[in-house]
């Protein structure tokens, strides 16, 4: 792509195609400065509001102390709208905890359905699968989290109580991971198979070539070839995870204290505490919600930048 | 092969297909879930039929003959039916899972064929079939209401001579207007967010130099994946509905405001998915078409971009599945304001927002959520159909 | 990473076989009560929490015992479906068949209860419209003040109690007072009357307007629900100019001292009644208020303590 | 040991309705070096894949005949392809190294066979890189990216990787056409030194190099098995028009 390379920066165009080259890239350029400045809108925006429990005295309750509210184990110690003893620290923890175990489930569910829709199955029925798999990521979050409150819930008390677990009502860590776990489903599915898809044959063949089976070849050839697309789908699965406030709220249970790691106990997600009540509080309850928001921001920057970096190393180094 | 190596190959091969079918069942078991609980309600009418009812109150005169008709045999046991009044009620569960009693039959010679329009003294009102009575209002003693059943509105009816008015409306509860919306918001969002996501892919994949400034470009645009819809919204109703507000006849959240909001959401998975399809077109492409003398303009549209086609519509299908199942964000964004009147400049809600109103209710209406996203599944399945079909066209002229 | 996935495998398939497998056991008075709540921010909390003598409890989730579940209305009706030791309370328009409705000191959750007073849980429906000074133009003025009135009409009363709330007392009909609104012999049918506020009345306000807006010249209700402090906001609070600006606004709540306005733009329309549930194989049937904050602070943590 | 590798006898291919071979008649010796000639579409890549049935992997794609691998028809239903593959190896047209590192590439193959002995892995892996002539440039990072390599040393890669499945005949369809000059002279010096234990059956576009490097040279055309000879024979009097016209350029 080196090649493609040139100096825009001419005081005259040599041909009317470079004139036409210059301003279609000048054009795209701006596309590209379009999208990536809404980030910013959506910072300053966020921070602008999220700040405000800390510097200010919000209307004589006294500010929040910051490392406090990032290391609490409580949400709120006292009565809304009089206190200003907030803490998310517990709840960044459920937060990773939860998307970890999410996608824990739904990686190699989703990646193994890929190279099933991509390699495996015939024709008819990866087209099948792939407009089903289409059809299930447009399924309003509202309807999963109905799913997960009719079926899930169910499901989690009853394998409770097999183990003599009484669980409140199935609202639980599981209950979350597995509606979670089902929502980036589709995403990382279809993102996997984009990417398998685009393996270049010649490498398969070349592992074929070496008398491995079809198998073989796609387990160890295809998927690794296939990484950064595989990872470029965790990226989003995550940020899916990490983002969806709706169906989460309605299988969490929303516990107001934590961390919790068993996997029968209730817990909360920084979405979910974000936008339970955000449209009936005011003052600084309702400041202090952008704050969540600012947080989950910076949880899911880490998280991004952390998995970019594991994507580079795999991506450079020899992996097995 | 040795035994060994064919139970390894046996055992990822059954790992591949168990994965497949685990993800098939638990997405059927979706798909079934919401079957089961909504296509009770599934109907033609529930598509074309108006959200908001169609109230009318209808009063009589003092001098009125009265019907005196025998029961019609035709009636089943389940109609209660009024002789004097010659009409016939009966209990049925409308859409949103409550009581109402309908009108099953009324005779020729009703009063209420004939009644005054208490709203509009110039206009005669006729009770027909299939309109629905919320109640009736008498003089002297209280009013018979939905919540007290057919029954005892028959029995009120028979022991009066008159009522002061009787409230009857249409079947509401459609969702037209929200599918027209939905369709509306679809296409607005795709022509914001396709050139520009697509463009922007170009340009980082394409175009740019890679340099921290490319990179800082394609960070901030990954950052964007993460961001929470409901972060969007609210950035939503802070700047796109004033911008909109300002620069067009709307006067507050619009479906212009909703599909910017949109659009931003889903500027990443469509630059993600483009940028990884332009990946994968060899370079021997675009150096055999620059050494052809094709500009760098011309190999990108007649070059490049066709070869990313699938990639892009992969991009597409996503988005427009992310348009339709998104809630969070429009409740901001646009407002939950239920529409039958259709405008891009005014406030309306899209087929999940409906969903989500219909959820936030108290009690709740689970089923006819579940028939909404039953029509949702419908829309989808069309729309990917289409889609399909027209990049197969793209395809096989490109070749 | 393989290993991995072979026990995600063997996993779901062994929980598929398992959760076939469980039966139902009969009603263990020793276990522990799983309590369900609404959050803070919830009109039917504040008035249950206040009903039943827990105030401090209506905005402070740290005064609740351990392990309490927080969910919506209809997250706490279907989870008392599945959970047979919780315990929650809903509005009695939600109650059905599915669950048990306990009676509330001896008293049975009827509408009828809450009419002649007996029935004591439960919180006012309350609306708000915009400072007479602000509307900006007569008719949409008229038409508020006349939906208003209407709302303490038999007529409007009879909407409210056919949607499942409890009205206040009215004798007179809309006909009687109808000659006062002379904006709706007009027809109204461009102006358009923005509505919003809580979205637990939403159901009420819809059909009120809906049947309202024949009887004055049909203007155009545009209903956007959006929650409680909504109301006050967006018709004389913070809100009230920007593009969210509405002419009428609903609070399932009593209004805060943040939220008074001035006498005659605010009222009250109905009541509802709350409901304390719990799973239909639940042995209990009464309790009381006393037994409800030891319940919710933790004093009672199996149900033994309550049946004693 | 037989001396006869591979005997094709009447060999058909289709591709649907297309037909891309007609009864192909051929005996391949041990330890020689065979080149298929041939202008662009006349099959000898097609004919190629035959040998190790990669053609399998086409859709549509049907065969008529026998091609006997050391005395067994390869196309019979009992015939285990994948030990086909082991015993005879291919290196393509491009440089296809996996994405992985010079040592996992090469260890790829003994590790599909179930190899797990780091020790025998790494003394298979030193010894198919000093065969293949890599070794020296490459040992101070075999544990680096393929794909930082050059083309010319990713194709001694393939080659390498190949050969670590020690097998006794090696496919290479025109694996030096991505290649520059320097890197293409490397290629064939190999090719002549491994030609003292293995069976180097070749397809290749440049006339010079048959002629440099095969013992036997065959000369395809149409789908059609013109003529199959010495490699000497052929280039100085082929028996047949066609060849002679080919190979003096003037077609093709």
């Amino acid at each position: 792509m080196e090649l493609l390379k040139k100096n825009p920066f001419r005081d005259k165009f040599n041909s009317k195609k470079e004139a036409i080259d210059y301003f279609v890239r000048t054009f795209f350029m701006i596309s590209a400065i379009i999208s990536s400045s809404f980030i910013i809108i959506i910072v300053v925006f966020i921070a602008k509001e999220g700040i405000k429990p800390f510097i200010t005295d919000n209307n004589g309750i006294g500010s929040v102390n910051l490392f406090s509210f990032i290391t609490g184990k409580v949400w709120l110690e006292g009565t809304a709208f009089l206190s200003n003893l907030y803490g998310v620290g517990f709840i960044i923890i459920n937060t990773l905890y939860i998307s970890f175990f999410a996608l824990l489930i739904s990686m190699p569910i989703g990646v193994l359905t890929a190279l099933f829709i991509a390699k495996i199955a015939p024709k008819k029925i990866a087209e099948f699968l792939r407009t089903v798999v289409e059809l299930l990521a447009a399924i309003p979050s509202i309807v999963y989290g109905l799913f997960g409150s009719g079926i899930i819930l169910v499901f989690v008390y009853n394998f409770a109580k097999i183990f003599g677990i009484q669980s409140k009502g199935g609202n639980s860590v599981l209950a979350t991971v597995l509606v979670l776990a089902l929502m980036i489903l589709p995403t990382i599915t279809a993102l996997s198979e984009v990417a398998i898809r685009s393996v270049r044959s010649e490498i398969e063949h070349g592992s074929l070539a070496l008398g491995a089976t079809k198998t073989q070849t796609n387990f160890k050839i295809v998927l690794l070839s296939a990484k950064s697309g595989i990872f470029t789908a965790a990226i989003l699965g995550v940020g899916r995870a990490l983002g969806e406030a709706t169906a989460v709220s309605l299988v969490a249970g929303n516990a107001r204290s934590g961390p919790s790691f068993g996997f029968f106990e209730t817990t909360s997600t920084l979405t979910s505490t974000m936008l339970q009540g955000l449209k009936e509080t005011v003052g600084i309850d309702y400041d202090i919600r952008f704050s969540v928001g600012l947080v989950l921001m910076v949880v899911i920057l880490l998280t991004n930048l952390m998995l970019n970096f594991a994507k580079k190393r795999v991506g450079n180094i020899n992996v097995k | 092969m040795s035994n060994k190596r064919i139970r390894i190959d046996r055992f990822y091969q059954f790992m591949t297909y168990s994965a497949a079918s685990i993800a098939v069942i638990i997405l059927s078991m979706i798909i079934i879930f919401v079957i089961s609980n909504g296509s009770g309600l599934l109907n033609f009418g529930l598509v074309v039929n108006d959200y908001h009812a169609k109230f009318y109150n209808g009063g009589i005169d003092n001098n009125i003959t009265f019907s005196q008709t025998e029961r019609p045999e035709s009636l089943t046991s389940e109609i209660y039916y009024s002789e004097k009044w010659g009409i016939g009620l009966i209990e049925e569960e409308n859409r949103e899972g409550n009581t109402i009693i309908s009108v099953e039959y009324i005779d020729i010679d009703s009063p209420l064929r004939n009644m005054r329009d208490k709203n509009n003294d110039n206009n005669s009102l006729s009770l027909s079939e299939g309109s629905i009575v919320s109640s009736i209002k008498f003089y002297d003693k209280n009013s018979a209401l939905t919540i007290h059943g057919a029954e005892h509105m028959i029995n009120e009816l028979d022991t009066s001579d008159d009522f002061r008015e009787i409230v009857y409306s249409s079947l509401g509860g459609g969702v037209r207007g929200s599918i027209i919306t939905t369709l509306y918001i679809i296409g607005l969002t795709l022509l914001i967010a396709l050139p520009i996501g697509i463009f922007t892919a170009i340009y980082i994949n394409e175009f740019a130099k890679k340099n921290r400034v490319t990179s800082l470009i394609r960070s901030m645009i990954e950052v964007l994946t993460g961001v929470p819809s409901i972060i969007f919204g609210l950035m939503g109703l802070a700047v796109f509905v004033p911008l909109t507000v300002k620069y067009t006849q709307a006067d507050s959240a619009n479906l212009l405001s909703g599909s910017l909001t949109l659009a931003v959401i889903l500027l990443p998975i469509i630059i993600r998915s483009t940028e990884e399809s332009l990946k994968v077109v060899p370079d021997d492409f675009r150096t055999a078409s620059l050494a052809l003398g094709a500009n760098h303009t011309q190999t990108t549209f007649k070059v490049v971009l066709p070869s990313a086609l699938p990639g892009i519509m992969t991009a597409t299908l996503l988005a427009i599945g992310r348009i339709i199942g998104e809630s969070a964000a429009l409740i901001f964004a646009i407002g939950t304001a239920i529409k039958d009147d259709i405008s891009i400049f005014g406030k309306s809600t899209t087929l999940s927002v409906h969903i989500w109103s219909l959820m936030t209710d108290e009690p709740a209406n689970i089923e006819l959520a579940s028939t909404i996203a039953i029509i949702i599944l419908i829309i989808v399945l069309v729309l990917n159909l289409i889609v399909k079909l027209i990049a197969k066209r793209f395809t096989k002229n490109f070749g | 990473m393989k290993k991995i996935w072979l026990i995600v495998v063997v996993a779901i398939i062994l929980v598929g076989l398992t959760a076939c497998n469980s039966t139902e056991e009969t009603w263990d008075s020793s276990s522990n009560i799983t309590v369900y709540t609404r959050d803070t921010s919830s009109g039917t909390r504040a008035g249950f929490m206040s009903g039943i003598g827990f105030n401090e409890a209506k905005e402070d989730d740290s005064l609740l015992v351990n392990g309490f579940v927080i969910k919506d209305n209809t997250g706490i009706l279907t989870s008392m479906e599945i959970d047979e030791y919780g315990i929650g309370f809903i509005s009695l328009a939600s109650l059905n068949n599915t669950v048990k409705g306990l009676n509330y000191e001896g008293v049975e959750p009827t509408i009828a209860n809450v009419i002649n007073n007996t029935y004591g849980l439960k919180r006012p429906f309350n609306y708000v419209i915009r400072s007479l000074d602000d509307f900006e133009n007569e008719t949409e003025k008229g038409i508020t003040l006349a939906f208003i009135a209407f709302l303490g009409t038999t007529d409007g009363l009879d909407i409210i109690m056919n949607k499942g709330a409890i009205p206040l007392d009215s004798t007179q009909t809309w006909d009687d007072i109808k000659n006062e609104y002379a904006v709706c012999n007009q027809d109204n049918s461009n102006t358009t009357i923005k509505i919003g506020g809580s979205d637990s009345i939403e159901k009420i306000a819809l059909a009120l307007t809906e049947a309202f807006a024949p009887k004055c010249g049909d203007f155009i209700p545009e209903h956007d629900h959006t929650g409680s402090s909504d109301g006050f906001k967006r018709t004389q609070g913070s809100e009230k100019d920007s593009d969210n600006y509405k002419h009428i606004g609903f609070a399932s709540r009593p209004f805060k001292d943040s939220e008074q306005g001035s006498v005659d733009t605010q009222g009250q329309l109905a009541w509802d009644a709350i409901v304390v549930i719990v799973h239909l194989s639940n042995q209990l049937n009464n309790v009381s208020a006393e037994e409800l904050k030891k319940i919710y602070n933790g004093e009672f943590l199996i149900w033994n303590d309550v049946l004693d | 040991m037989e001396n006869t590798v591979f005997t094709i006898n009447n060999l058909n291919l289709y591709y649907d309705q297309f037909q891309a071979l007609y009864g192909i008649d051929m005996k391949i010796k041990r330890n020689e070096v065979t080149a298929l000639i041939g202008p662009s579409g006349c099959g000898k890549s097609t004919f190629l894949r035959c040998l190790n049935r990669m053609n399998d992997l086409i859709e549509g794609c049907n065969i008529t005949g026998e091609v006997k691998f050391n005395e067994k028809d390869v196309y019979m239903n009992s015939y285990d392809v994948i030990n086909l593959r082991t015993k005879v190896g291919m290196v393509f047209q491009k440089p296809n190294p996996f994405p992985m590192s010079i040592y996992d590439n090469i260890a790829y193959g003994p590790r599909c066979q179930g190899i797990k002995d780091k020790k025998v892995l790494d003394d298979i892996v030193k010894k198919s890189l000093t065969k293949a002539a890599l070794y020296d440039e490459v040992q101070d990072r075999i544990k680096g990216s393929a794909m930082s390599l050059s083309g010319g040393q990713q194709q001694r890669l393939c080659i390498a990787r190949a050969i670590a499945m020690e097998p006794e005949v090696i496919l290479m369809d025109e694996p030096t056409s991505a290649l520059d000059p320097i890197a293409t002279l490397k290629i064939e010096e190999l090719i002549n030194d491994l030609k003292k234990n293995y069976t180097i059956i070749i397809v290749t576009h440049s006339m010079q190099q048959a002629a440099r490097i095969s013992d036997k040279t065959a000369f395809f055309l149409m789908g059609v098995l013109i003529e199959n000879d010495s490699t000497n024979k052929i280039f100085t009097q082929p028996k047949n028009k066609k060849t002679e016209d080919y190979i003096t350029g003037r077609f093709g």
